[in-house]
């Protein structure tokens, strides 16, 4: 038994939409304003990805780089690559400044599925989906968290903070529940 | 005035009531007054009433902009307590206890004042710990008050849950002689015995402006004429700044946005008042039936009477999981009110940069439980010029100085 | 229930996605000023009845203080801006004396 | 009698029976049936008591307005008071009971306030119960309490979920009415987001009762076109079932969606609480109709004239077999005009306007029903149900002309826009003089975000009332285009009667009714004006005008005008009372949500929460933590319990989950700056490898947080905060950054929830960590106040050499994800040095007996650093920090500030917690004086005795002395002043 354990140990929810748990997933707050020279390529080392711009989660593979903040990405790579990552954007950020911490286990990540998943994001934060355009990463509000998402062809990936992963996944399976569809 | 009892109730039926009297006269003001009062609310004619009754000083204007009665004193939630930490605070507030324990035999008017009792519930150890402090604190200062614990909160109250899974009821800050009185009364009462003692209510009179020479109030001029005074209160909770403003100096006061709400009417089930602190509401069930229900403030300055509705639903999420019950009742009506937050919480009852200008605000939520204490000290401050020990250390000048009268450092519990 | 668009990630933001700061552009005073001036920084709000420069933070977004020009008793909102600056913006001044004839200033 | 008739009834489905109980009584009624439709069809006129004189009551209208016909309704977990039945979805197997009376609904004990009426005007109780000053509290309040009320308490927790959702929309129109569907099919061909809701669970509204036709169409078919256009279109939503409540600032709307009210137990959520937020709102609300005030007007079987129109025709009921018609317009011949044509009697329309011309009256008179022109009712006679009327003329005083059998009275006195969603957020209302009513004042709407209209208003709840304005206005509401033609008989203006009959003497006026639920009389608006309860707010209060469930849909306007003409004054300067949200009452449960049980507030676990609860720790809530208090064994009580783990951890070792500790990183050139100013002491100098202890303050000067500061490399530091403080501080740092020191170059991360932080604590701490074998910790590689990298039986850790114990004491960082492993690994190797686990209780009792102030004890929010000595973490060198000019102030800068100090008590037992010291005499309001408090109290088991700490006056220059401090009894205790630090004062054992 590997002694890394995810919050939930991939809890997992069927209604109209399926919620699991996933991770743990190897992330990076990288903070650091844009025209930081050689932060682009910085990220790309690491990601595979463009810097992204307002709001854009660029994503390859599973690799990806998110706009956070005008002064904070979130990189995500594989949880065992991490020390890796901050090694190379040590070296290549080496002089600026910037700041780069792995933030990797005090994160917890679900997956929401399902021709109707946005329904279940629908019931708990207060975005309207129409104004999100594809590779929007999203921060909100999650029922009485923080919390971000992001969707893509099979559904939407939702981070939220570790300690709140258990009330998290119980909003998710309550607005989940069969019978309880919007449309 | 003619004096109001079952008799009279009897005597007026038999001539189906059409010989009552006005219960305030409203006159046109005249050139000017011993006293004029800005605010017609609870605390202004109070004051008033205390002026007269205490102090002999009855050639008085209240001037309204709006109806009498109709800021926060008719818009909160009527509980009336003194269990305070600090002790201006509790000095204060048991005044008004105790006022109000006599009032409607004082008033010859029935506020219906009902001491039914107002528990605290402590839901944390730091809780238990602080609403400790305060029954220590309030044994030494002559007011009574006990802790409780969860069966007696039980007792007392048995639509409570007590045990819940996150904020178990761990015991409770018990003060028996708490209770509510019916806000509406509370003014009305006032103005008939000020109006009674000759005092001039005069009612859709905003004032306009504060005019001085060398450092002393002259008079006001109001949307009905200018209006002279030998004396000034400024007893408007909700725009005291405004008023200031017009007076030439600046309060530590900002305007933020209170709301309550009330059930639709069932049967008496909670004799007690009820405050939950950690979870941020407080409950009662008025004569009517309905559930009284209140929490906290919004955050940002607002003027509109129209506070957010999460804080609503804040309040109500929490009172669900404290009494699930009331999951079944219904919202029939809520509403916002617009409250004078100080740098401490507490209120201002105070000399001001004019020698004959006097200032009382910054009542926070804790507003209507004052009234006759804070009436009662702010006559003394304007008929003698200088407060008394009820209003002393409530001076505007305490936040440069440092020194706080601040109420939330027990467990968290505001005014 | 506000919406305030923060300048910094252009989200519409609900007030519950935000935290709001109180009164904008205070000046800090640290040791060595008066009392008055203390009293100033800490306590003495302009708390208008009317337009209002206040601080918000998109707490549950990206985190950022930005600062709104907002009417306290119409709740309407003249515009965000960012809070790395000791006063409001021209324009939004401009739009501000636009629908505000009467107003009298930041002052 | 009221029945349902063989045929008719456009909402019914016959083939859909559906059995209910109303009282016990077995009934039946249809699908599709409203439950006040039910109770009708079943001839139940009497259906509950009023509030205060527990009148008889009937059904009076159809919809949201009804006043009377509310009942318990449901069993256990699905029991609600106060239903009302008008609104209410008829299914099989629905329970309910009447309110308000005992023992019975038929006899009521309470009805002797009836008798006594005459005695308890409007405000009868402010000028009675006076004396004696006990009486009212235990004598009267009681008794006023028990007969007021209304529905019975629920008792059980509630069975049903409910939910939330969020939408977004351009327009929202509100109500499904021909004007709703007309706005809402307009903004949509013009491309906007549209959402479109309905109360009730049927589209189309008055308009195919009343018989209008829309090109050329009846009124039925064009509302199933029109809805089926909508539902066809990708930019409409509709929703059926949906109560807009209230309408918030920035076009925040709440609307009650009652998803499963109708089919409960399906698994549903019961009710689903939308959170719309609209470009604009187009409030298509409708009109409601005024009753008319004539004596008797409250008799079971006195209804609303449209109502008694929609049982006909919407679900075959009629409401009597001989109905009067009494009215001041022409749309209550509509009623008349229905009834004759299902076969039913109509005696006579009583008509209080001079003279009668329209289109409707003369096909009335054309059908044979006899139409009265300036007639009145002088009263209703009946008690449970109306037996006849007694016939006047409109003007006089009520001198009867004639008495009329019948068994049901339609009124009408003209219709009254509802504006609610247009006022919610100030709309301005003006009088239409012609209608007799409020309308919206479109030249000053409610404001949105951007100073444009909040809200716009279509058809009649504009104010207009003939179907083809209202598909007029509709069309320009929504931004304008082509408007269906609606044809309908043209009406003749109606007159304003607020009096029947307009000269009525008191005994008649005081069996006039305005306010039904609440028992408020024509006599009693009166009598408010007469004793100067002048103002519209004063006349509501006194009276309760308005105040009940209905908030005042049918009184509100006929009161204003009595109190207009009482006043001599015309009804717009009376002006109207605040219309509050929610349009209807709302279920407090939809308004909590899903936010309840185990989702009620996220609660806050670390990556061992599941060990501990495996343990049976009791868990105490740390802001939105949970952490253990202690870990109680078989037969232990909590305090044994910690007793046992404190005395553990100092001859032993214990083990303590400290992962809840705020964690922040400061990184960057200007980050020991920034540090040197949140912090009273000076950090920057602190040498990259050790750790410091600081303290910060808020600008007031008063002490907000405390913790250890670690210098990682050059331009890295990790501060460490208490457990609730961690966002806080977080927050108050990225505050300053970015708001006042903007270009100073420092970045924070708050990472406290990367890592799970395990302290080990004890004499033989460094035994275990050594058996679990890595890195070296021994005290010549990393001495106190040091921190190190390495590894710990396989594992990734920092060590930080700090102790809140005053034992050996190293806190240990790994990854969050590997936290509980190393927490069993710590386990294991503990477990032949004796090594258990202690909770947060543990650590208290550990830092008082060294001492060590805690935030949040020692500290309240005014407490300086300087009251607890801590002057030594203060720079004398610092011009500047935060807080430091705060603490300059006089209050703050004064030698007699109470200080700490420790207690005992002189037999060795426990000081109250809460305790204050008195001192001798009393201050100016006779209040005790004092000189102190405790802060923290403890029973120590390292030392057999209490022990405790303390603000005094004087602090430690009184160590010593004896004084008293109170019990909660009242009494006091006598209590040495003591050093604070009761256990290893050299600090020994923490350092080796």
């Amino acid at each position: 038994m590997s002694k890394v354990a995810s919050a939930l140990g991939g809890a997992r929810f069927d209604g109209f939409a399926s919620v699991r748990e996933i991770g743990p997933l190897g992330m990076i707050t990288l903070r650091a304003k844009p025209d930081v020279p050689g932060l682009a390529a910085a990220v790309t080392a690491v990601t595979g990805t463009a810097l992204p711009a307002q709001r854009r989660i660029e994503v390859a593979g599973d690799k990806a780089a998110g706009w956070m903040s005008p002064d904070e990405y979130l990189l995500i790579v594989p949880y065992t690559e991490v020390k890796a990552a901050l090694a190379t954007l040590a070296e290549k950020l080496a002089g600026q400044h910037h700041l780069a911490v792995d933030v990797s286990d005090a994160r917890a990540v679900f997956r929401i599925e399902g021709a109707q998943a946005a329904e279940v994001l629908m019931k708990l934060a207060p975005v309207d989906h129409a104004t999100l355009t594809p590779g929007e990463l999203r921060r909100t509000r999650v029922a009485q968290v923080a919390g971000a998402f992001w969707a893509d062809e099979t559904g939407y990936s939702l981070v939220c903070f570790r300690s709140v992963a258990s009330y998290v996944m119980g909003l998710l399976s309550h607005s989940a529940t069969k019978g309880a569809e919007l449309f | 005035m003619k004096r109001y009892s079952v008799f009279a109730i009897a005597r007026e039926a038999l001539r189906y009531h059409q010989g009552w009297e006005k219960a305030w006269a409203s006159p046109a003001p005249k050139s000017s007054y011993d006293a004029i009062i800005i605010g017609a609310g609870g605390h202004g004619l109070a004051t008033a009433y205390y002026l007269g009754k205490n102090y002999g000083i009855t050639n008085v204007a209240i001037l309204e902009k709006g109806w009498l009665g109709g800021g926060n004193t008719g818009r909160n939630t009527t509980i009336i307590r003194s269990n305070y930490l600090q002790d201006p605070s509790a000095a204060i507030y048991n005044k008004a206890l105790s006022l109000y324990e006599d009032l409607s035999q004082d008033l010859n008017y029935n506020v219906m004042f009902s001491p039914r009792g107002l528990l605290m519930l402590a839901q944390t150890h730091h809780e238990v710990r602080g609403y400790l402090r305060t029954v220590h604190a309030n044994n030494l200062q002559g007011v009574k008050t006990e802790w409780i614990g969860p069966e007696k909160v039980k007792e007392l109250v048995p639509i409570i849950n007590i045990d819940g899974p996150r904020y178990p009821v761990l015991g409770a800050l018990y003060q028996a002689r708490g209770g509510t009185a019916r806000h509406d009364a509370v003014a009305w009462g006032y103005a008939r015995a000020c109006s009674a003692m000759g005092m001039d209510i005069i009612q859709q009179c905003e004032v306009t402006g504060v005019r001085s020479e060398n450092g002393q109030v002259t008079g006001v001029e109001t949307t009905k004429g200018f209006i002279g005074t030998k004396k000034l209160g400024i007893v408007v909770a909700g725009h005291s700044g405004q008023v200031a403003d017009m007076a030439g100096f600046r309060l530590p006061v900002e305007s933020l946005a209170l709301q309550a709400l009330v059930s639709e009417p069932i049967k008496p089930c909670m004799d007690v008042v009820v405050m939950a602190n950690t979870v941020h509401g407080y409950m009662s069930q008025s004569d009517k039936g309905e559930m009284v229900i209140g929490g906290g403030t919004d955050g940002f300055n607002n003027f509109t009477q129209r506070g957010s509705f999460h804080h609503i639903e804040e309040t109500l999420r929490a009172l669900v999981e404290t009494f699930p019950m009331i999951s079944r009742l219904k919202m029939l009506r809520q509403w916002g009110g617009i409250v004078d937050m100080t740098g401490d919480r507490s209120p201002i009852i105070s000399k001001t940069p004019l020698g004959n200008c006097f200032i009382n605000c910054g009542w926070g939520t804790g507003g209507f439980k004052a009234i006759p204490g804070s009436g009662w000290a702010m006559a003394e401050l304007m008929a003698k010029g200088e407060p008394g020990p009820l209003a002393a250390e409530f001076n505007m000048w305490r936040f440069r100085e440092g020194q706080f009268i601040d109420e939330s450092v027990a467990a968290g519990v505001a005014h | 229930m506000l919406i305030l668009e923060c300048p910094y990630c252009g989200v519409k933001a609900e007030e519950t996605e935000l935290s709001p700061g109180g009164e904008a552009h205070l000046k800090r005073f640290g040791p060595g000023s008066t009392g008055e001036e203390f009293e100033a920084y800490m306590f003495a709000r302009k708390n208008p009845k009317g337009v209002h420069f206040e601080r918000w933070r998109h707490a549950y977004g990206c985190g950022k203080w930005f600062l709104a020009a907002r009417c306290t008793a119409t709740l309407e909102v003249f515009g965000t801006y960012s809070a790395q600056t000791t006063e409001p913006p021209a324009e939004i001044v401009e739009k501000i004396k636009a629908k505000r004839p009467d107003w009298k200033g930041t002052k | 009698m009221s029945t349902r008739l063989a045929k008719g009834g456009r909402l019914i489905d016959r083939t859909a029976p559906c059995e209910f109980t109303f009282n016990g009584k077995r009934l039946k009624g249809f699908g599709g049936d409203t439950l006040a439709a039910a109770l009708l069809a079943n001839d139940q006129m009497l259906v509950g008591r009023s509030f205060k004189y527990h009148r008889p009551r009937g059904i009076v209208a159809s919809g949201a307005e009804e006043p009377n016909a509310l009942v318990n309704m449901g069993q256990g977990g699905r029991f609600e008071p106060n239903q009302r039945t008008t609104t209410t979805e008829l299914f099989d197997g629905l329970t309910c009971t009447s309110q308000n009376h005992w023992p019975s609904l038929e006899f009521d004990v309470g009805v002797v306030n009836n008798y006594a009426s005459r005695f308890l005007p409007a405000g009868f109780y402010y000028k009675t119960f006076i004396h004696p000053r006990f009486a009212w509290k235990h004598i009267f309040e009681p008794v006023v309490r028990q007969s007021a009320g209304l529905g019975q308490v629920p008792k059980d927790r509630d069975a049903d979920r409910y939910e939330q959702a969020y939408a977004f929309c351009d327009i929202l129109v509100v109500g499904g009415g021909i004007a709703g569907l007309q706005a809402a099919l307009t903004a949509a061909k013009a491309g906007k987001r549209v959402w479109l809701v309905e109360q009730t669970a049927h589209w189309g509204g008055r308009a195919p009762v009343d018989g209008v036709e829309i090109d050329g169409q009846p009124a039925e078919a064009w509302v199933k076109n029109t809805v089926q256009a909508l539902e066809g279109m990708e930019n409409v939503t509709l929703r059926a079932r949906c109560m807009a409540a209230g309408s918030y600032d920035h076009g925040y709307v709440l609307c009650d969606e009652k998803v499963a009210d109708h089919t409960p137990g399906d698994g549903r959520p019961r009710h689903r609480l939308w959170r719309l937020r609209a470009g604009q709102i187009i409030a298509a609300t409708g009109a409601i109709e005024r009753p008319l005030s004539f004596a008797g007007n409250d008799i079971p079987g006195v209804m609303l004239a449209a109502a008694v129109r929609d049982y006909l025709i919407n679900w075959a009921v009629a409401p009597g077999d001989r109905t009067v018609i009494v009215t001041n317009n022409d749309d209550a011949y509509r009623t008349a005009i229905a009834l004759k044509e299902a076969g039913l009697e109509v005696p006579v329309v009583l008509d209080a306007r001079a003279s009668v011309t329209g289109e409707l009256p003369a096909k009335a008179r054309a059908m044979g029903i006899r139409v009265e022109a300036g007639k009145a009712i002088a009263k209703v006679k009946g008690g449970k149900r109306v037996t006849g009327v007694a016939i006047c003329a409109q003007v006089g005083q009520g001198s009867v002309l004639e008495e009329i059998a019948c068994d049901a009275v339609a009124m009408s006195g003209g219709w009254s826009p509802v504006v609610h969603l247009w006022s919610h957020c100030g709309g301005k209302l003006r009088w239409d003089e012609a209608q007799a009513q409020f309308a919206p004042d479109k030249a000053r709407p409610p404001l949105n975000h951007d100073g444009a209209a909040l809200v716009v208003t279509a058809g009649a709840a504009s104010g207009v009332l003939s179907a083809a304005d209202v598909l007029l206005d509709a069309t320009d509401a929504a931004g304008g285009g082509v408007a269906p033609v609606a044809t309908a008989p043209q009406e003749a203006a109606m007159e304003p009667v607020w009096i029947m009959p307009q000269g009525a003497p008191v005994d008649l006026r005081m069996k006039m009714w305005l306010d039904y639920q609440n028992d408020v009389k024509v006599s009693d608006v009166q009598l408010a004006a007469r004793e100067g309860y002048t103002s519209v707010e004063h006349t509501k209060r006194y009276t309760t005008l308005g105040m009940a469930t209905d908030q005042g849909k049918l009184s509100n306007i006929n009161g204003l005008a009595v109190l207009a003409d009482s006043l001599s004054a015309p009804v717009p300067q009376v002006g109207t009372t605040t219309f509050r949200p929610p349009y209807t009452p709302v279920t407090i449960g939809a308004l909590a949500g899903e936010a309840r049980g185990e989702i009620f507030q996220p609660l806050r676990s670390t990556p061992i929460h599941a060990w501990h609860l495996s343990q049976n720790a009791y868990m105490e809530p740390v802001g939105l933590w949970q952490r253990p208090y202690c870990y109680p064994r078989a037969g232990e009580t909590h305090e044994q319990a910690v007793h046992r783990e404190v005395k553990n951890t100092r001859t032993n070792v214990g083990l303590l989950d400290a992962s809840t500790l705020g964690k922040i990183i400061v990184k960057g050139p200007d980050a020991g700056k920034f540090l040197d100013m949140l912090y009273t002491n000076v950090m920057s100098n602190l040498p990259v490898g050790k750790c410091r202890y600081g303290l910060m303050c808020n600008e007031q000067g008063f002490l907000s947080d405390d913790g250890v500061v670690a210098r990682i490399d050059e331009d890295t530091w990790l501060c460490h905060t208490t457990s609730g403080g961690s966002d806080r501080i977080h927050a108050w740092m990225e505050d300053w950054l970015q708001c006042e020191w903007w270009d100073w170059q420092v970045y924070t991360a708050n990472v406290t929830e990367q890592y799970a932080q395990i302290a080990v604590v004890g004499p033989k701490a460094r035994q275990v960590l050594e058996k679990l074998g890595g890195m070296d910790v021994s005290k010549e590689t990393l001495p106190f106040m040091q921190w190190a990298d390495g590894t710990l039986g396989g594992f990734n850790a920092r060590v930080y050499r700090i102790s809140f114990s005053g034992e050996l004491s190293y806190e240990i960082a790994v990854p969050a994800s590997e936290g509980r492993a190393f927490w069993d690994a710590l386990l294991a190797a503990g477990a032949e040095f004796g090594m258990m686990p202690y909770g947060t209780e543990g650590l208290h009792v550990l830092r008082a007996e060294k001492g060590f102030i805690m935030i949040g004890d020692e500290t309240d929010g005014t407490v300086i650093p300087q009251d607890l000595n801590l002057g030594w973490a203060i720079s004398k060198k610092k011009a500047d920090y935060l807080g430091k000019r705060g603490q300059e102030r006089p209050y703050l800068a004064n030698p007699d500030r109470w200080k700490l100090v420790g207690l005992e008590t002189l037999d060795g037992s426990v000081i109250p917690d809460g305790s204050y010291a008195p001192a001798p005499g009393f201050n100016a309001n006779g209040q005790r004086n004092t000189q102190g408090r405790v802060t923290s109290t403890y029973f120590s088991p390292t030392l057999g005795k209490g022990i405790a700490m303390g603000l005094v006056k004087g602090g430690l220059t009184r160590l010593g002395e004896t004084i008293e401090m109170t019990k909660l009894d009242g009494s006091t205790m006598q209590v040495k002043i003591v050093d604070p630090v009761f256990y290893d004062k050299e600090g020994e054992k923490q350092n080796v």
